[in-house]
Order: structure tokens, then C-alpha cells, then sequence
């Protein structure tokens, strides 16, 4: 696509899907949203970057060794702190029984792990998202 | 303490190694499959001991992060978890030594990583299926479940798997769908999805809403039904199970279908009660539905030129035996439908990787072609040929004792008919299981040269299938080896 | 409220009735957008925000693409 | 009537989440265009999903957000809104394994209708 | 012919479904039994519980965390299932020219 208008568009919309995206990500605990929102949304934007600028330039932005580590790296973490659980308190993804800071309510840095999870979540969906869209538009015959 | 942790461990040991084969592409790939044997030996022994555990001292009931059982999500491992992870495992084993030697057949070998990533993501969602008390987490399990089969069908990169998968996947989200939809009107009229929970309100729901709770019955049971390939809607499964390669086969037949009858069984006497079932008249409808299956499932076999094709028919009227054992609503027939599905699972997988093996080698799938086989690759048809007796019936093989059993169930509840319908499919179980075995060993004399010639295969893909043979002929002589563990097993289900 | 909920029901029955008749698969995918974004809507006017920024995010963003990239790669026109 | 009507207008919510999730099965058996059946996939999807929130939603409920401040507030029930997001991101990844098998599908056989396809497969069977 | 023997039967199954609604408790307030000691606990010690105002987020990441595991694992599986239809030789290609 080589149309100026949708470029520059492209670039100014981008860095605020993506500012909204962590947005949500990071207040999914004291506002609406989350993991799953948040991940979609940044995960959309990079669709866009794609579909705009074309795959070389996406590919450069978010390399498949990337969204590789992004994949494993999403349920790494979460295992990481359920283990975490069964260490502290004897139960898988125990929350505030196996001492995670839980700070105050209903400020951002509170909930034990749950901002945690859900950056492991968003970083998940976000890169799945992307990843299968790459899988899909350039898919190679047998 | 840590026997507690058992269950979650065995979960994220698979997950361990779905999750680690990725980043072992470099390296050579016996280490990975060393790796996944060692994790596949640990889950069994896990498995194996929390069997004993929970037969001999008590119920492991397990909260995540540490909530009430109201709350949270419970892992409940009693002795029917515990029994079947252990066949699962077991299994899994015997496939899993099987396929590992480097020659699976139809799979290419770029395709071996994501095979076994997918491979122990099967055997997680099903560990979690039997091991979780709660109705939606049952639902994500199976929707990891129906994902992952439906891959390893259509990673053998053929024209018509793509196909058959698509139908899979088509059939096996509206199971998913209308199983989720069941889960929705239990949720609306009790408010729990915890199974213990539901089944303590399920009758003041019942008698309150009525409608409600039909309505999530019916759903629920053709959801499974499709899944687990009941027999109106088993269209898919022939499709499936044949384009499959075989090790896959063998897992979907062997596996992944008990799987999906294991939940009904669940959904069937735990959650909604042997009352609500009586008074509905469902074990009526059921029976008429098995009997049917085990008749028209094995005419449908006879019918099939592809061997493969032929024993998805004949996995059809298989599942028709294990309802017609669950839905007499009584202890001697769940015990006979238990007994069905582990021998049932043996002689199964050891069918589909035996026809595997042939099928690897002389690359024929045609009935026709088993023409003196038995002098070429007497290793494989030997062991098909157990299995297949076994399939029949015939004494001294476990699938003697379990029809066997069955038999006595039915008489029991005086379904006399039944009985009849029992026969008449083993008859008709004659009718295409032994042409193949005269075919390969008592016909066409000039292959008797060859007798000296031995097939060689590696050794990894013959000691499964000899360790089968004996297994079922062992369950055939000794079953009550494993009577003990099923009747507790059952008792868990009918108090 | 209650007006605009049966309104939404509605115009979502009939989305979905004509992404049946619909012979264009690139209409239907559009058909199968808007029908999520007023589904995101509906969410939002039974009180649950965070299904509704998912459903718009995933189900009227992602999925649509997805769709859309799938029909580029086979036939546009259903017979 | 009126009685009729106002009952129709109390359940509208559930009514039209049966009727999305038959419309979506009607989809998925009768249509013969692949993509047009993945795509009733996803409207049974949302319309089992639709079930689930009407159970949830309370009327004049507010979105279950606690603030200590506010008293006397109804809170929606929380625990359906949960179930749907997992559900919903469930759906779209059979959705994209079933898209996938759709582009391998038309490059094998040039066609993504299901009775064409099954008219060659059966050809094929047939020359063999 | 068919079509329309499907369409009545998709009919007839909608009536019997909106009738058995009918006799459904679908009051979207209190009183449903939906609405039990389970959601009661969720508002009134959820947020003290897990210290998260969200009790949705709550729910989904705490109480029942172990549902967001798994549907992750159904995401994780659905890059692996996608690749393993669409992505083989060229994937491979590119890894072994990287080395």
C-alpha cells in the first residue's frame, strides 16, 4: 500500500493503540479490561503496521525469533509464579497466602501477582495474535 | 504434603515439555525424545502411586491458590481419575515408544517438534479433563483436547486429511459449543459449576426448574456424543481416525474417545444423578442408541476395502459396547463399561500400530493386499492377530472377559434383547476380523519361502506391540489383576 | 434501555440471517464486523465493560482480518 | 397479548441468544461455502455467550468494580463476564486453525465449496 | 426440498427452546439463583481477598486462574496447530540459513 495519507495516518495512530493497549494491560485490575483487551489492542496495531507498511518492515518491528520467545515467555511467566505458590504456600498460583506484595487498594501496584499475570496474558494474546496473522498471510506452498 | 501436589505436577510436567521442545531445535532430536520419555516414566509412576494413594488412604481434593472448594477451582482425584490417568499414561507410553522410532508413518520429519509439542498437549488437557471437579475448566480442557486432535490429524500433509480435519473441527466445536451451552442453563439454575457442588443442588433445581435441567441434559449428552462419536453422530470419525497417521489414529481411537465417554460418564452420574436419569427415561434412549451402534458400526465394517477405514468403523460399534455398559444405570455394568475401554484401548492401539507397521512398510491400506502377510511380517500380523481375536472375543483375551462381563451386566437388568444384540455383533465382528487373519497366515502357500526372512524393524517399534500382546492376553488370564481398582472406581460414580 | 437492547437484538438476528444469504464472502465479512461491534455494544449496556473492549478488540478487529486475509488468498464469491 | 409482549420483552436477551446460536447451527450444517461455516461458528459462539451474560446481568446493576466509598450499590454477578473471556479467545483460535485448513483446502482442490469438494474426493476414490 | 425441511426443523427446535426459557429463572436481578452465596463472597471479600477493585480481573486471575492457564495453553496450541498446516518448508529454510 503505498498511500501517503494512510502512512503518516499509520504513524500517528499506532504509538496511542499501543499506549492504550498497555493502558488497559496495566489497570486491568482496577478498571475494565485486561490481559485479553489490552493484548488484542496492541496486537491489532501491529497487524496495521503490517498490512500498512508491508511484511519486510513488520517483520523488522516484531521478528519471528521474538514472538517465538513471547509465546513461551507468556505461560513461562505463569507457571514461574504458580510454582511460586506451591514453594510458598503449598498451592498452585496462590495469591496473597504465598506473600506477594499487595499493596494498597486500588492503586496500580497492588493485587499480589494479578498485574503480573496479566502482563503475561497481554504479551501472549498480543504476540499469538500477531504471530498467527504472519502465519497466515504468508504461508508457503506445499 | 507433596503427594497433594501430585496431579498439578504430572500437569505441568507436559507442559514443561511442550514448552522446552521449541527451544531444543538445535539440538540433536533424541535428546527431546530421551526428555519426553523420562517426563512420560515420571507421569506414569506419579500416576501409578496416587493410584495406590488414593485406594488405600484417601481422596485428594485440591484448591488452586489456595481458596474454598466454593471459590476456586478443585481437582478432585479419586480412585476413577486416578485409574484412567494411569491407563492414559500407560498408553501414552507404549504409543509414545512406538512412534519414537524416527519412521512414523506420514509424518514428515520437519514436523516431528510441533508432533510431540502437540502430543503432550493432548495428554495435559486430558490428565486435566479427568482430574478437574469444574464444569467450565472441563470445557477449556476440552477445547485444548479438540484443538490438539484435530492438529495431529492434519499434520500428515495430505490432500484429503485437510479435509477430514476440516470436518473434525467443524463437528467437534459444535460438541464444544453445545457442551458450554449445558454448562450456561446448570450454571442458571444452580448457580455452581463445581461438580460437587451442582450435584448436591441439582435436585431442588430440578424440581424447581425442570425444563432447565432437561434442557441442559440434552444438550450436554449430544454435545459429548458428538465428540466421543455416539453413534447418529459418529459420521466424522471414519474420516478422521483412517486419514490420520497411525500413531495418531491409534492415540484418537484408543484415547481421545474413552476421554470424551469419561466425561459423560462424569456428567451422567455425577453431576446430574442417577434419579434425574431415571426419571427422564435417557437410559432407554441410550441403549436403543448402543445397540444400534454396535449393530450398524460393524455392518458399516464389513462394508470397508481400507483397513483403516474398517477399524474406525469397528471404534463406532466399540464405544456402542462401552454406553450400552454405562447407560444400565448399575455397578456391574459401569465396571464392564471400565473393563471396555482399558482392554478395548489395548487391542485398539495395538490394531492401528501393527496396520501402522505393514502399512509403513508395504504401503498398502487395501483389505485385499494382507494376502500372506503373516510370512512377511509375522511380528505384526501376529500381534494383529491377538488383538483382533481379542476384538471378537474369543477366550483367554481380554475382550472375552469384558464381553463377558457385559453379558452378566445386561442379564442382570434383564435386558435380555441386549444380550441378543451382543452376540449378534460379535458374530458380525467374525465376519471382517477373520478373513484378514486366514488371508495373512493360512493362505497362498508361495510366501512360505520367506519364512526365514524376518522383518527388520527397529526395536523401538516391536516392543510396543509384543508388550501389547501380552498385556491383553494377560488381561484375558488374570483380570482380576485389575478388578479391585475398577470396582472402587466404579463405587466412586454409584454410591 | 430496554428499547435499544430489543433493537440490538434485532438488528443482530438480522446480521446474522444475511450473512447467510449473502453471496459476497467480503460483504458477509464486513456483515460479520458490524455484528460484533453492536454484539460489544449490547455488552456495554448489560454492564460488563471488559467483554465488550475484548469482543470489539478480538472479534470485530482481529477475526474480521483474519477473514479478510483468508478470502484474499481463495474465492471472493460463493456459488 | 400485552402480556405476551412484556413476557417476550423480559426474556429478550435469552430469546435472542437461542436464536443466535440456531442460526449460527443452522449456518454450519446447511451452508456449503467453508468459510461461510466458520463464520456461523463464531455467531454460535457469541450466541452461547450472549446466554451466559443475560444470566449474569442485574438490572440497574452496576459493572462490579468495588468502591468502598459508594454503599447500597448492586453489583452485577461477576463470575459469567469471566467465563466469556475465556470463551471468546477460545473460539478465535479454532477459528484461525479452521481458516487454516481452508487455505490449504482451496490450493489442494481450488475450490472451498463443500459439495464440489466432496465430488472430487469421491472421483478421486473412484479412479483408484 | 431439504432446505426447507431443515429450516422447519431449526424452527420447531427454537419454539421448544423459547418455551422451555419461559419456565426458566431469568429475572436479571437478585433473586436469581444464579445470584448465590458464591457472587456475595466474590463482592463483599473479593477485593480484600486478592486486593484487586476489578473483581472481574479478580476472578480471572486469582480465583480462577487456572481457567486463564489453560485458555493461554489453547492459545499456545493454536500457533503450534496453525504452523503446523501452513508453515513447514520455508520456516525451516529460513532456520537452516540463519545457522
Amino acid at each position: 500500500m503505498n498511500d501517503i495519507i494512510i502512512k503518516n495516518i499509520t504513524r500517528i495512530v499506532i504509538p496511542f493503540a499501543q499506549a492504550y493497549g498497555i493502558f488497559i494491560i496495566l489497570n486491568g485490575h482496577i478498571s475494565p479490561g485486561g490481559g485479553f483487551a489490552g493484548g488484542a489492542i496492541i496486537g491489532t496495531s501491529l497487524i496495521l503496521y503490517t498490512l500498512v507498511f508491508g511484511r519486510e518492515k513488520g517483520k523488522k518491528k516484531f521478528s519471528h525469533k521474538m514472538s517465538e520467545i513471547a509465546e513461551s515467555g507468556g505461560i513461562m511467566i505463569f507457571v514461574l509464579i504458580g510454582v511460586i505458590g506451591i514453594i510458598m504456600a503449598g498451592s498452585f498460583l496462590a495469591n496473597q497466602s504465598a506473600g506477594f506484595p499487595q499493596g494498597e487498594l486500588g492503586n496500580i501496584l497492588s493485587g499480589g501477582f494479578i498485574p503480573i499475570l496479566m502482563i503475561a496474558i497481554g504479551i501472549k494474546v498480543a504476540s499469538t495474535m500477531i504471530s498467527l496473522f504472519n502465519i497466515l498471510i504468508d504461508e508457503e506452498k506445499v | 504434603m507433596i503427594i497433594e501436589q501430585l496431579p498439578i505436577i504430572n500437569l505441568l510436567l507436559f507442559l514443561f515439555m511442550a514448552l522446552i521442545i521449541p527451544l531444543l531445535k538445535r539440538k540433536p532430536f533424541k535428546i527431546t525424545l530421551i526428555l519426553g520419555f523420562i517426563v512420560l516414566i515420571l507421569v506414569f509412576i506419579s500416576s501409578g502411586y496416587l493410584l495406590w494413594y488414593v485406594n488405600n488412604v484417601e481422596i485428594i481434593s485440591y484448591t488452586f491458590g489456595g481458596h474454598e472448594t466454593r471459590f476456586g477451582i478443585e481437582f478432585l482425584v479419586n480412585p476413577f481419575s486416578a485409574l484412567f490417568t494411569t491407563v492414559i499414561s500407560g498408553l501414552a507410553l507404549i504409543i509414545y515408544v512406538y512412534s519414537s522410532g524416527d519412521k512414523t508413518e506420514g509424518i514428515e520429519k520437519k514436523e516431528f517438534g510441533r508432533y510431540y509439542v502437540l502430543l503432550f498437549i493432548l495428554l495435559l488437557s486430558m490428565f486435566g479433563i479427568l482430574y478437574t471437579n469444574d464444569l467450565f475448566n472441563t470445557y477449556v480442557f476440552i477445547e485444548i483436547l479438540s484443538i490438539t486432535t484435530c492438529a495431529i490429524i492434519s499434520i500428515k500433509k495430505k490432500k484429503d486429511t485437510y479435509t477430514s480435519a476440516f470436518r473434525y473441527v467443524m463437528m467437534n466445536e459444535i460438541g464444544s459449543l453445545s457442551y458450554l451451552f449445558g454448562v450456561a442453563l446448570i450454571y442458571m439454575a444452580t448457580g455452581f459449576t463445581n461438580i460437587t457442588l451442582v450435584s448436591e443442588s441439582i435436585q431442588t433445581a430440578f424440581s424447581a426448574y425442570p425444563f432447565n435441567i432437561i434442557i441442559a441434559l440434552g444438550f450436554m449428552i449430544i454435545g459429548l456424543g458428538i465428540k466421543a462419536a455416539i453413534f447418529p453422530f459418529h459420521i466424522w470419525l471414519p474420516d478422521a481416525h483412517s486419514s490420520a497417521p497411525s500413531t495418531s489414529s491409534a492415540i484418537l481411537s484408543a484415547i481421545v474417545i474413552k476421554v470424551y465417554l469419561l466425561v459423560m460418564v462424569k456428567v451422567l452420574y455425577s453431576v446430574f444423578g442417577l434419579d434425574i436419569l431415571v426419571e427422564m427415561n435417557i437410559p432407554i434412549i441410550l441403549l436403543i442408541l448402543s445397540a444400534t451402534a454396535m449393530i450398524l458400526g460393524s455392518v458399516f465394517a464389513i462394508a470397508q476395502k481400507d483397513v483403516k477405514r474398517m477399524l474406525g468403523y469397528s471404534s463406532v460399534a466399540q464405544v456402542g459396547y462401552i454406553l450400552l455398559g454405562i447407560s444400565l444405570l448399575s455397578l456391574a455394568g459401569l465396571e464392564a463399561a471400565f473393563f471396555h475401554i482399558i482392554s478395548h484401548g489395548l487391542m485398539k492401539t495395538a490394531l492401528f500400530l501393527s496396520v501402522g507397521e505393514i502399512i509403513f512398510y508395504k504401503k498398502t491400506r487395501k483389505v485385499n493386499d494382507f494376502d500372506g502377510m503373516g510370512f512377511i511380517m509375522p511380528v505384526a500380523m501376529g500381534v494383529f492377530s491377538i488383538a483382533a481375536l481379542g476384538m471378537i472375543g474369543l477366550p483367554l483375551t481380554s475382550g472375552f472377559i469384558s464381553k463377558l462381563n457385559l453379558g452378566i451386566a445386561v442379564l442382570e437388568n434383564n435386558y435380555v434383547i441386549f444380550l441378543v444384540v451382543l452376540i449378534l455383533s460379535s458374530l458380525l465382528n467374525v465376519i471382517y476380523y477373520l478373513p484378514i487373519i486366514i488371508l495373512a497366515f493360512l493362505r497362498n502357500e508361495k510366501y512360505h519361502y520367506r519364512m526365514t526372512t524376518i522383518e527388520h524393524t527397529p526395536k523401538t517399534m516391536i516392543t510396543p506391540l509384543i508388550f501389547l500382546a501380552i498385556l491383553i492376553v494377560a488381561l484375558g488370564l488374570f483380570p482380576n489383576v485389575i478388578m479391585p481398582v475398577i470396582e472402587s472406581a466404579a463405587k466412586t460414580l454409584i454410591p | 434501555m430496554v428499547i435499544l437492547n430489543i433493537v440490538i437484538i434485532i438488528f443482530l438476528i438480522t446480521c446474522a440471517l444475511a450473512i447467510g444469504k449473502i453471496k459476497d464472502l467480503i460483504g458477509a465479512v464486513i456483515l460479520f464486523s458490524a455484528y460484533s461491534l453492536v454484539m460489544s455494544i449490547l455488552w456495554l449496556i448489560l454492564n460488563t465493560p471488559d467483554v465488550a473492549i475484548t469482543e470489539a478488540a478480538i472479534g470485530a478487529g482481529v477475526t474480521s482480518i483474519l477473514f479478510f486475509a483468508v478470502i484474499s488468498k481463495t474465492k471472493r464469491y460463493e456459488k | 397479548m400485552k402480556e405476551i409482549i412484556d413476557i417476550i420483552v423480559e426474556n429478550i436477551n435469552y430469546i435472542g441468544a437461542i436464536a443466535l446460536f440456531l442460526i449460527g447451527l443452522r449456518i454450519v450444517v446447511i451452508h456449503t461455502n467453508l468459510i461461510k461455516r466458520i463464520m456461523g461458528l463464531n455467531i454460535m459462539g457469541t450466541g452461547v455467550f450472549l446466554f451466559f451474560v443475560a444470566i449474569g446481568n442485574v438490572t440497574g446493576g452496576v459493572v462490579p468494580i468495588v468502591d468502598p466509598e459508594s454503599a447500597n450499590v448492586i453489583y452485577i454477578n461477576p463470575l459469567p463476564s469471566v467465563f466469556i473471556l475465556t470463551g471468546i479467545v477460545v473460539v478465535v483460535s479454532i477459528t484461525v486453525y479452521s481458516l487454516s485448513l481452508v487455505i490449504r483446502i482451496y490450493e489442494n482442490y481450488n475450490t472451498i465449496d463443500q459439495k464440489e469438494l466432496s465430488d472430487l474426493i469421491s472421483e478421486e476414490n473412484n479412479d483408484h | 426440498m431439504k432446505k426447507t425441511i431443515a429450516n422447519v426443523l431449526f424452527l420447531i427446535l427454537f419454539v421448544i427452546l423459547v418455551i422451555g426459557i419461559l419456565q426458566m429463572p431469568t429475572t436479571a436481578s437478585t433473586n436469581a439463583p444464579a445470584y448465590n452465596d458464591i457472587v456475595y463472597h466474590y463482592i463483599n471479600n473479593g477485593a480484600t481477598d486478592t486486593n484487586a477493585v476489578n473483581l472481574i480481573a479478580a476472578i480471572l486471575a486469582d480465583y480462577r486462574a487456572f481457567d486463564t492457564l489453560g485458555e493461554t495453553i489453547v492459545l499456545f496450541t493454536s500457533v503450534v496447530a496453525v504452523g503446523s498446516v501452513l508453515r513447514s518448508t520455508k520456516y525451516d529454510k529460513e532456520a537452516k540459513e540463519n545457522e
